[in-house]
């Protein structure tokens, strides 16, 4: 993955001279896939990114909403798949770091991370060992830096044996004034560089260098530097603190953080971006080892580390709050109005590189590669799963696919800050929509205050709300958040499966009352350089497009893995898409994942269509992954995803739940394990039925007195609405199909995954 | 006057805003301290909130317990001021020696965020003070070492003394005699792991938190007037 | 003079040690049979600078006592060496 | 036979170790001066029964190497005597 013959070629004429190896090192990282998106950026462009509320769309380092009353919603989604399958762990806890400082970096106040997770069977000791490292990194990391972790996905599937997925996106909360973006301006100000020590981790871990144009003895160099990064969740909430400090006080222009291609990246975009130049000097950077050379300097990707702009004027104050917070500030740069970023080792020292900051961040080639839909597609959909035998015993089917996540996220603090309405294991999570320093707490004291200080603020977190006057009227009381991706869907139609995926997670949000405003999406795919990978990769963002834009919903970021492949077998074609949802009014919390006994269950929403085909009951039961996927009406989501916002709001629901993975069945079987309460209906023909997935459906629980005022909603709606039974009693009764008790159905759920992963003691 | 609260902030604290929020929830006045003072100001009561003061690097609370504002923390509380640690709070107070014991990690080896079902066993302390020994409160608790250990005699000592404040009802962590918290012979300083800020409202799913914080500002008040 | 020092803490015995346990009881899945008692300890190692072998000494005795140990469940054994 | 094992697990060189820097940031305001290059690792103990002096060594690096570090970042150091 190094430069191409091509791509050097290329590099010389934009240069109009053959680079040194300094600058052959710079464009390597730069015009990597990963900071590049080459072979991703001519499909992206047809994602619909505009909308009413979009304040920041995608390429800045997060999206970012309006949410009325002077309060924004910055989100952001990314990937950390490779570092977490050779260290767990640390691949995992360097994920969280890196996402949240995509969200601080534009202002914002990170207050939630979710956590999409795909691992291989959990048979195998490696996925065991890979999954149990992932989901201890995320905890370590998220709870120490401070951030509550709200939600995710945990999927076992074949397909990520040899490549698990580990996606994390982050959110948070900023006063819109504090908006900041990552551009460099004002020729003469300063680039300071925040937070840890540079050293030779993670070098080249976007591109590997050794390819193009290095000498043999630098490849026997690289080869032998680690790549996997140990992060410092401690140093990172320090400068969580310091960045919005700086901001607070409006003592930085411009701000960045550093992720892939380190410091080169972060000098020639926000130098590219405020159409400005830079000059760096390498010696200045502060190392944790000795001897680095400077394209070492250049890109290492050591973590916890910021970029910012500030003006000379502003400097002492700008370290005097970084001394608060124990946070390393040492000035690195200059903006300069050359255009170029020159880096320089000593400021009358040696000129090492001078090229265009814009070439590095903008030119980097565009492909197109080639495309073709599999060869096996059509076979693979016409083996539909209708066609296996039934089940003998459809109650143990569905047992067998009601797995409870809790011995996750009860790893995550998902409690912080006061806000989380609807904790993991809802349809969606719920927050209050503030932070500290947002819709201020009348503290007071000196913490955060530093003495000697103007702003004259008796506390940072009061300067917050002083300078910010966002008091909160007339903002959303909360948002909802859902993250939601399905490779057996879109193994079989990436296109329709990501149209399905974008109505699922907009559905999620409704669930907790919440209307869907923006979404972010992570696109998780194999080898670019397969053309069947490709025709992937397009077709899924044109299903996202599709649903995106009937739903009205702006893409606002994203993120694209690819090359996720192992011993030359692609993962299957797995986009995650985040959903924000915003509640205006939050009154009462949302009912959730539940039943109360003597209420009647409706079915609410599409009727027919639902198959088996990509469902997980065929992949769980059956070790099948063929047919065909169910319409979508998106004209029809539409109505039901503000019919169910409204049921949920006006309070007139005791359980809801959408019904996803495992249809009908499993939803019931959920809401009845969540609440202990069991269910008889009637009414449902076969498995196919029961277990069938389609989307545009709910199953609510609504105490009979409540059900009239229910149904008469759906038809003003225009939405179905079928009474399929009644909640109450011991048992899970699907008559002709199921009847298991809600004890052994519970402890079957609460244990499954302890089990699966061989944890000793079931935490309670 | 509404009695004053002092939250301490150590850097890699977290909890402070949560903790001044739901204290301003039950009719106090907060404010925070920065761990670098030397002084407390004018306050009646300390908290020291939870999350991971110094990244919690090397055991939880070893740093933090050298910082300057311990000093005071200790003086405030030999003269008989509240001082309640919440959590890292907690495990900071074992480390400063303001409470006996330790808090290991948890027997099940994972970080745990988990509603707790909590019996109060004693009122004599500023955080129970007034509340009936054997009441049920049920208030999250969210912590890797909370898994309380001392030897046989400070254990035998806390129970004969009734410096058990809490206790698990259904033990999350291995604590020792289900110990969810616990006081010093005056009563006055108090460390706990679940958090009561966190069960501070309705739409957070209790409010039983609301008792403790009540009680401790019945008890700062008790200590100014 | 500049001396390397090892710092190893363990929890004292009497103290129970969850992470050992834990060890120990899933090594005879992954196959290794015959290993027993396992503790799970910390591992410190730094450089000291002192007037002389005895000054470092006392300096890293006190060193663990005071902050890398809580002597409530911890003992630390100390291996020094030339810098 | 049976031996008794020590077994240090530290992070790689260069590698950043961000616990042992934060431990050495904070010595100097403890009071504890000259203290440089502070690693913060593991250290497992336990006893091992074996044929052999060779076949207990050859089973402790194997189990150090599948399962007590990961070698992309961690180095084990074995120290082992008679149990
Ligand atoms: N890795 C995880 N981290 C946090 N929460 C998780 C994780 N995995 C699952 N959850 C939570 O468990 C619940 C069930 O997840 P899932 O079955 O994927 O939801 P659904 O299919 O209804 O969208 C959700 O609330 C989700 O947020
Ligand atoms: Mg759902």
């Amino acid at each position: 993955m190094g430069l191409t013959d091509e791509e050097a070629a290329e590099i010389e004429r934009l240069l109009g001279r053959l680079p040194n190896h300094l600058e052959l090192a710079m464009y390597a990282v730069m015009w990597s896939e990963h900071c590049s998106y080459k072979s991703s950026r001519a499909h992206l462009r047809r994602l619909p990114t505009e909308g009413d509320g979009v304040l920041v769309g995608p390429g800045e380092n997060a999206g970012v909403i309006d949410a009325g009353g002077g309060i924004a919603v910055a989100i952001r989604i990314e990937s950390h798949n490779h570092p977490s399958a050779v260290e767990p762990y640390q691949g995992a806890a360097t994920g969280v770091g890196g996402i949240l400082r995509d969200i601080f970096t534009m202002g914002a106040r990170p207050v939630a991370v979710m956590d999409p997770l795909r691992f291989g069977p959990l048979s195998d000791a490696r996925s065991r060992w890979i999954a149990a490292g992932v989901v201890s990194g995320i905890s370590g990391y998220g709870n120490s830096v401070g951030v509550p972790t709200v939600g995710g996905e945990t999927v076992f599937d074949p397909a990520y044996a040899g490549n698990p997925l580990v996606n994390v996106l982050a959110c948070g909360v900023l006063p819109v004034e504090r908006l900041v973006l990552g551009q460099a301006s004002g020729v003469g100000n300063l680039a300071v560089l925040l937070g840890s020590a540079t050293g030779r981790d993670g070098i080249g871990g976007v591109s590997v260098l050794a390819s193009a144009g290095f000498t043999d003895d630098a490849e026997v160099e690289a080869a032998k530097r680690p790549n996997v990064q140990v992060g410092d969740p401690f140093e990172e909430k320090r400068l969580i603190e310091a960045c919005l400090d700086l901001l607070d006080r409006r003592l930085a222009t411009g701000i960045q953080d550093l992720g892939g291609a380190g410091l080169t990246c972060a000098t020639s975009e926000t130098a590219s971006r405020g159409g400005v130049g830079m000059d760096v000097d390498v010696a200045a950077v502060p190392l944790r080892e000795p001897g680095m050379d400077p394209w070492e300097i250049m890109t290492s990707e050591s973590q916890e580390r910021m970029l910012a702009i500030v003006t000379p004027h502003d400097l002492d104050a700008v370290l005097e709050v970084c001394d608060h917070w124990e946070v390393r500030a040492t000035v690195v740069g200059r903006v300069t109005g050359s255009g170029r970023l020159r880096i320089v080792y000593g400021w009358d020292g040696p000129v090492l590189a001078d090229v265009p900051a814009v070439t590095l961040h903008e030119d980097a080639p565009l492909y197109h590669r080639p495309m073709t839909r599999p060869a096996d597609l059509d076979e693979r959909r016409a083996d539909d799963p209708s066609r296996l035998d039934p089940p003998a015993d459809c109650g143990a089917d569905l047992v067998a696919m009601l797995v409870d996540a809790s011995w996750v996220y009860h790893q995550y603090d998902h409690q912080l800050f006061l806000n989380t309405v609807v904790a993991p294991g809802g349809d969606a999570a719920l927050l209050r929509l503030t932070a500290p320093g947002v819709r201020p707490r009348s503290t007071r004291g000196s913490a955060g205050g530093h003495t000697g200080l103007a702003a004259g603020a008796e506390s940072g977190w009061a300067a917050a709300g002083a300078g910010s006057g966002s008091t909160g009227t007339g903002a959303a009381e909360a948002m909802a958040l859902s993250t939601d991706g399905n490779g057996r869907w879109c193994s079989l139609d990436p296109r329709h499966g990501t149209a399905l995926l974008v109505a699922e997670a907009a559905l999620n949000v409704a669930c907790v009352g919440a209307r869907p405003v923006a979404l972010v999406n992570c696109l998780n795919f194999g080898n670019p350089e397969h053309p069947e990978v490709m025709w992937q990769l397009s077709e899924a963002i044109d299903g996202m497009a599709e649903a995106c834009r009937a739903l009205a919903i702006p893409v606002v970021g994203g993120n694209v893995s690819l090359y996720n492949e192992s011993l030359g077998r692609d993962i299957d074609p797995t986009p995650v898409v985040g959903m924000l949802g915003l509640v205006d009014r939050l009154v009462v919390a949302p009912p959730g994942i539940a039943m109360t006994a003597g209420s009647r269950l409706l079915l609410v929403g599409a009727s027919g269509g639902a198959t088996l085909g990509g469902s997980l009951w065929a992949a769980t039961c059956r070790d099948h992954r063929g047919g065909t996927l169910a319409p979508l009406d998106l004209d029809l989501h539409s109505r039901l995803l503000t019919l169910v916002a409204d049921l949920v709001n006006a309070g007139q629901l005791d359980g809801i739940h959408d019904v996803g993975d495992g249809g009908v069945g499993v939803a019931l079987g959920e809401m009845a394990v969540r609440s202990g309460v069991g269910f008889t209906v009637a009414g449902i023909a076969d498995h196919d039925e029961l277990f069938g997935e389609a989307p545009s459906r709910v199953v609510v629980s609504v105490a009979p007195g409540a059900a009239g005022a229910v149904v008469a909603a759906t038809e003003a709606a225009g939405v179905a609405c079928v009474d399929i039974g009644s909640a109450g009693g011991e048992r899970l009764v699907v008559e002709g199909l199921v009847d298991v008790s809600v004890a052994e159905a519970t402890e079957s759920w609460r244990t499954a995954l302890p089990r699966m992963l061989g944890v000793v003691e079931v935490p309670r | 006057m509404a009695p004053r609260v002092g939250v301490v902030v150590f850097p890699g604290s977290n909890c402070e805003h949560d903790v001044a929020a739901a204290v301003e929830g039950a009719g106090g006045e907060a404010s925070l301290v920065w761990h670098a003072d030397a002084t407390l100001g004018a306050i009646d009561a300390v908290v020291l909130p939870g999350g991971f003061a110094h990244g919690d690097y090397l055991r939880p609370g070893a740093i933090a317990r050298f910082s300057p504002v311990m000093t005071a923390v200790a003086d405030f509380a030999a003269d008989g001021g509240p001082v309640v640690g919440i959590c890292n709070g907690f495990q900071i107070l074992t480390e400063a020696r303001l409470l006996p014991g330790a808090l290991q990690k948890n027997r099940g080896l994972t970080f745990l965020c988990q509603p707790a079902e909590l019996e109060v066993a004693s009122a004599a302390s500023v955080l129970t003070r007034d509340v009936e020994v054997g009441r049920r409160l049920r208030i999250p608790v969210n912590h890797f070492e909370g898994n309380y250990t001392c030897d046989p005699a400070t254990l035998a000592e806390l129970e004969g003394e009734g410096r058990v404040v809490l206790r698990y009802v259904d033990n999350p962590n291995g604590s020792m005699g289900d110990i969810a918290g616990i006081c010093n012979q005056g009563g006055n300083v108090v460390g706990l792991m679940p958090h009561p800020e966190r069960a501070s409202d309705t739409l957070l799913g209790s409010t039983d938190g609301m008792v403790l914080l009540a009680a401790l500002l019945g008890a700062a008040s008790a200590v100014r007037t | 003079m500049r001396f390397s020092v090892l710092v190893e803490v363990q929890l004292r015995p009497g103290i129970s040690d969850p992470q050992g346990a834990t060890i120990e009881r899933s090594l005879p899945t992954l196959g290794f049979s015959g290993v027993v008692g396992v503790r799970a300890g910390k591992a410190i190692r730094f450089e000291i600078e002192a007037d002389s072998e005895t000054a470092a000494r006392s300096e890293v005795d006190e060193l663990c006592r005071t902050f890398l140990t809580n002597p409530v469940i911890e003992d630390a054994t100390v291996v020094m060496g030339p810098g």
